[in-house]
C-alpha cells in the first residue's frame, strides 16, 4: 500500500517537472489550446447573440389583442377580465377603450391621420391587450378566447410570430450544429498538439519501457502534463474572453438596444458556462489527449 | 538462467542477425559475447530484453518462455535484468541522479532507500561530481557510466552490459570490470558483449563467439579470439 | 553555377523526401492546418451571410415615392418622368395614379379598409415610386426632387435605411474585427503546429551544421517542406468547405429566400476568394513559419 | 594548421573541462590524444569545430583566428575538417548512402562524383552491404563507421576523430586505422581521440595527453600512458 502511494507520488511530481523541463514545447501547446478555445469563445458568443436578438424581437410581437362586443356593462368586463387573468401564460391585460384606440391609431398614422378626421364616428371598439408570458401558450389561449361570451374577434401576429420563430430555430440548429462541429474541430487540434509533443518524446517513452516501467507508470506523468497543459490553456482563454467581452459589453450594449430593443447576454452569465465548457475541454483532451497519443509508443 | 533454443532472428529487411543459436546460460556465471562489428551480439541483448522478438525458437529466462508472455507482464521481467545498452539510453530530461534513481523509483522503492543507494551506485562508477549534470552535459565515458549504475542499482538477477567499456579509458574500464565482477561474485549472472581483447583475455571466463549470426564457439576460460591482428 | 543549380535541386529533392520521412507528425501539421482553415471558412462565410441577410434587405427599402402637384398634364408627367430618369443612379420609374393608390392602401389595411369606404372623395395623389441602384444615391437624388416643379412631397424610409446602414456598418466592422483576428489566431497556431515539428528535428538540424551546410542550405528543404504541409493542408480545407458549401447552399437556399426574400452568395464565387485567401494563408504561415521556427535552431 | 594558445572552457555548471591549454599541430602531422573519461579530449574537438567557444585563449586554424570569425563562415570551417563525432550524428531520416552523400552535396559536389565516391568509401569501411539501412537498422559498430565514411568522403585537409574505434571489434578498429593511416600518408592531418592503448601503442606516433583539462603530456612516437593497470 505505501509502495502504491509512493508511486503515485512520484508520477504526479514528475508530471510537473516534465511540464517544466519540456516548456518550451509546452508553451507552444498551450498556445495552440489557447487560441483554438479563444475562437470557440468568440463563435459561442457570436451565436449566442444573435439568436437573443432574434429571440427578443419575438417577444415584442408576444401579445394578443381581443376586440369586445359593444354596449359591455362593467360587470361584464369584470367578468372577462377575470377569466383571462385566470388562464395559464397570462402576464398582463391592459383595457384600451375605443377612444384610446382613435388616439393610437392617429398617432400610428403620423401624416395620414388626417385621413381619420373625416370619419363621422368611431369605427373601433373596446379591447384588451395581453402579455403573455411566453409565446408557447398563445395557442392555448387564443382558442379558449374565441369561444368566451362578449369577445367579437381575437387578433395576434401569428405572421410574424411564425417566421421569427422559424428563425430562430434555424439559428438555434445551426448555432448548434456550427458550435458542435467547431468543439469537434477545436479537440481534434488540440488533440494532435498533444500528439505531436508526445511524439517529440517517444525515444524517451521507449527508453522509460526499456528499464521496466509500467505503462501505467509511464502514462501518469505524461496524462498530468496533457492536463496540467490543458488547464493552463483554457485558463488564459477564459481569461480573454472575460476581458475581451466585458469590454465588447460596456462599448456595444447600448447602442444594440437602440437598434433592436434588445441587450446583450450578461458577461457574467455567459463567463461562468464558458469556463465550464472550456475547463472540460481542456483538461478532458489534454488527459485523453496524452493517453491516446502515448498507446503507440507504449507497446514496446 | 537463460536459455536460447534455436533461435533465428530476421530483420525486416532481410538481414539474418542470428541463425539458429542455441546458448544456455545458468545462474551465477559471467559470459562474455564477443564477435565482430555487426555479428549479432546487440540483437541477441535484445531479444532477450524483448525489444524485438525472435523470428523462430524459444527463449527462457528464470524458467519462462518469454517469448510467450503477456504484453502486461514485459515491464516486470524487464525489471529482473539490469541493462547497460550500447547506446546508453538516458532521460534526456533527467539528471543524472534522477537517472539511476528513475529504476528504482518505478519498481515503488522507498525513498530513504533510494537516497541511500543512487549515490553509492555512482561513487561506484565515480560520479559522484556530476550526480545533478544532464545528460548532453556529460562527456561519453560519464554518460556510458551512469548506464552502468542504472543497470546494477537495483541488484537485479541478471546483468546484461552491451560494450560497457567501448567510450572508457582501460584504467576506468578496469575500475568497471572490478564492480561487475563484484556483482557477479555476490551471484548475479552477467553477460556481457564486448570488444575489449585485453579484458577478455586476462578475466578467463566463458567465451561465447558469435560470427555473422552463427555461435561459433563456447569456451570456459576462452580468449578474445585467435590472434588475426597485425600491426 | 552548375554547382548553384546542382544545390537547389538538391534542396529540393529533400524538402519533397523529408515531407514524406517525417510524415506521421506531417500528419499532424498538415490536419491542424485543415482545421483550422476549415473554422476560418466557417466564420467567414456565416458572416458573410449575416451582412449579405443586412445587405439584401435594406435594398427592399431603396425607394423613393414623391407625390405630384393636382391636375398634371401628360407632357408635364413626360417631363418630370424624363428628368428623373436621367439623374444618377436611378434604376426604375413606376407611376401609381391616385386610384391605384387608393386600391393599394386598401389591400395593405387589410380588416381595416371598411374605413376608407366612408372617404368622400379621394385623398391621395397621383405619385411615381422611383427604384435606386443604390441607398448611396439616394440623398442627392432627394434632395434635387425637391426643387422640382410639380411636385409637391418626396418621401423615403429615411429612418428605416439608416437604421439597416447602421446594422450593416456594425457587421461588416465587427465582421472584419472578427475574421482579422481570427485569422491572426490561425496564422498563430499554424505556425506554432510548423514551431513544434521543427522543434522535434533540432537534432537533425544540428546535425547538418555540424557537418558543414550552411544556413541556407538546410533552411530550403524545411522551407519546401513547409509550404507543402500548408498547401496541402489549405487544399483540404478548400476541398471540404466547397462541398460543405455547395451542399448548405442547396438545401437553405430556398428556404432563406422565403423567410427574408434574400439569397446566399453564390458558391462558386465564394470558394474561389476563399481558395486564394487559404492558399496565401497555408503557403505563406507554411514557408515563414518554417523560417522563424528554424532560426533559433540555427545558431550552432 | 591547428593552434590551441592557453586555451580555457569552463561550461555553465561551473565545470572546468580545459585550463590553459596550448597545443601546436603540424600539417601532416598524426597526433592521438589521450585521457581518462572526462578528461577534456571531447571538448577540446567540439572548440575546433566551434561547437562550443572558449571561454578565453585563441584557437587558430589554417591562419586563420577561429574564435573571432563571423556566423556566415562557420559551416566553410567546418567543411575543412572531417568529424567522427564520438555519438555518430547520422541523420536518421537518411539511409548510410545518403548520410554520406550529404556531406558531398552541401559543397555541391557533382552527382557523378558522388556517385562514384560514396560507394568507395562504404567499401573502405566495409559497409557496401548496408548502403540503404537506415541508422536505426545499424549496429554500434556500423553506425561508427558510417560516421568515419561521412568524415572522410570529402578528403578534407583535417580529419579529427573523437574515438572511432570504441564499438569496433579489433580486427575492425585496425582496418580503420590502416584507412586513417592511409589517409594521413596522402597529407591530411588526423588528430584522433582515443583510449584504444594497443592502437597508439603500436602505432608510435605523437600522443598529447590531457588529464582533468590540463594537458600533461606531449611526445612524438609516445605511448598510451604509464601502466597503472593491474588485473
Ligand atoms: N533494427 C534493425 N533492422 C534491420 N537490421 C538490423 C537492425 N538492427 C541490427 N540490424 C542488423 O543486424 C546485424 C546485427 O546487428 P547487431 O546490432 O546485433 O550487431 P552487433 O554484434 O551488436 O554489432 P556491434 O559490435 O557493431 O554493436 C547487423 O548487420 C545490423 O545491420
Ligand atoms: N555541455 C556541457 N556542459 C557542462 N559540462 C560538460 C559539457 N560537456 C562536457 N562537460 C564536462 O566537461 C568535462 C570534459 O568532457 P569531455 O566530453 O571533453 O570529456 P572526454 O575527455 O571527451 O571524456 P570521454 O573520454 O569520456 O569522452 C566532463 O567532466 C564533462 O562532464
Ligand atoms: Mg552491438
Ligand atoms: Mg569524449
Amino acid at each position: 500500500m505505501a509502495m502504491r502511494l509512493r508511486i503515485y507520488r512520484n508520477i504526479i511530481k514528475q508530471g510537473f517537472q516534465g511540464m517544466w523541463r519540456n516548456r518550451s514545447m509546452g508553451l507552444a501547446s498551450v498556445s495552440s489550446i489557447s487560441a483554438v478555445l479563444l475562437i470557440l469563445g468568440v463563435v459561442l458568443i457570436l451565436i449566442l447573440t444573435i439568436n437573443n436578438i432574434v429571440l427578443e424581437t419575438k417577444t415584442k410581437f408576444d401579445e394578443i389583442q381581443i376586440y369586445l362586443e359593444d354596449d359591455m356593462t362593467n360587470d361584464d368586463l369584470d367578468r372577462i377580465e377575470d377569466s383571462i387573468r385566470e388562464m395559464e401564460g397570462v402576464l398582463s391585460l391592459v383595457f384600451i377603450s375605443k377612444e384610446q384606440g382613435l388616439e393610437i391609431m392617429k398617432e400610428g398614422w403620423e401624416e395620414e391621420a388626417y385621413l381619420l378626421e373625416g370619419l363621422e364616428e368611431n369605427p373601433l371598439q373596446d379591447s384588451y391587450i395581453i402579455q403573455l408570458v411566453d409565446i408557447k401558450y398563445a395557442e392555448g389561449i387564443v382558442s379558449n378566447l374565441r369561444f368566451m361570451e362578449g369577445i367579437e374577434d381575437v387578433k395576434y401576429y401569428q405572421d410574424i410570430i411564425d417566421k421569427l420563430m422559424l428563425v430562430a430555430n434555424y439559428i438555434r440548429f445551426g448555432g448548434i450544429f456550427i458550435i458542435g462541429a467547431l468543439m469537434l474541430v477545436s479537440i481534434f487540434i488540440i488533440s494532435n498538439t498533444i500528439k505531436v509533443t508526445v511524439t517529440a518524446r517517444r525515444r524517451e517513452i521507449n527508453i522509460m519501457k526499456y528499464v521496466g516501467a509500467t505503462n501505467g507508470y509511464i502514462r501518469g506523468p505524461f496524462i498530468i502534463e496533457g492536463i496540467l497543459f490543458g488547464l493552463i490553456g483554457a485558463a488564459i482563454s477564459i481569461v480573454v474572453i472575460k476581458f475581451g467581452y466585458e469590454y465588447f459589453f460596456k462599448s456595444v450594449n447600448d447602442r444594440l438596444y437602440l437598434l433592436f430593443t434588445v441587450y446583450l447576454v450578461a458577461p457574467s452569465l455567459l463567463i461562468k458556462d464558458i469556463a465550464i465548457i472550456f475547463t472540460a475541454i481542456g483538461v478532458g483532451i489534454g488527459g485523453v489527449g496524452s493517453l491516446v497519443s502515448l498507446k503507440r509508443f507504449l507497446n514496446v | 538462467m537463460i536459455e536460447l533454443q534455436s533461435v533465428d532472428k530476421e530483420y525486416d529487411n532481410n538481414v539474418r542477425a542470428l541463425i539458429n543459436v542455441n546458448l544456455n546460460i545458468h545462474k551465477g556465471e559471467f559470459v562474455f559475447l564477443v564477435g565482430s562489428s555487426g555479428a549479432g551480439k546487440s540483437t541477441l541483448i535484445k531479444l532477450l530484453l524483448k525489444e524485438e522478438e525472435p523470428t523462430s525458437g524459444r527463449i527462457i529466462l528464470n524458467n519462462m518462455d518469454i517469448t510467450r508472455v503477456k504484453n502486461r507482464r514485459i515491464p516486470y521481467i524487464r525489471r529482473n535484468i539490469g541493462v547497460v545498452f550500447q547506446d546508453f539510453r538516458l532521460l534526456p530530461n533527467k539528471t543524472v541522479y534522477e537517472n539511476v534513481a528513475f529504476a528504482m523509483e518505478i519498481i515503488g522503492a522507498h525513498p530513504k532507500e533510494i537516497r541511500r543507494k543512487v549515490p553509492m551506485v555512482l561513487s561506484m562508477v565515480d560520479l559522484s561530481r556530476r550526480a545533478s549534470s544532464f545528460p548532453d552535459q556529460l562527456s561519453g565515458g560519464e554518460r556510458q557510466r551512469v548506464s552502468i549504475a542504472r543497470a546494477i542499482v537495483n541488484s537485479p538477477p541478471v546483468l546484461i552490459a552491451d560494450e560497457p567499456t567501448g567510450n572508457l579509458d582501460p584504467e576506468t574500464a578496469w575500475e568497471i570490470m572490478k564492480v561487475l565482477s563484484d556483482i557477479n561474485g555476490r551471484g548475479t549472472t552477467v553477460l556481457m558483449a564486448t570488444h575489449a581483447k585485453d579484458i577478455v583475455n586476462s578475466m578467463k571466463k566463458r567465451v561465447v563467439e558469435i560470427h555473422e549470426g552463427r555461435l561459433i564457439r563456447d569456451e570456459q576460460k576462452g580468449g578474445y579470439g585467435n590472434e588475426i591482428t597485425n600491426i
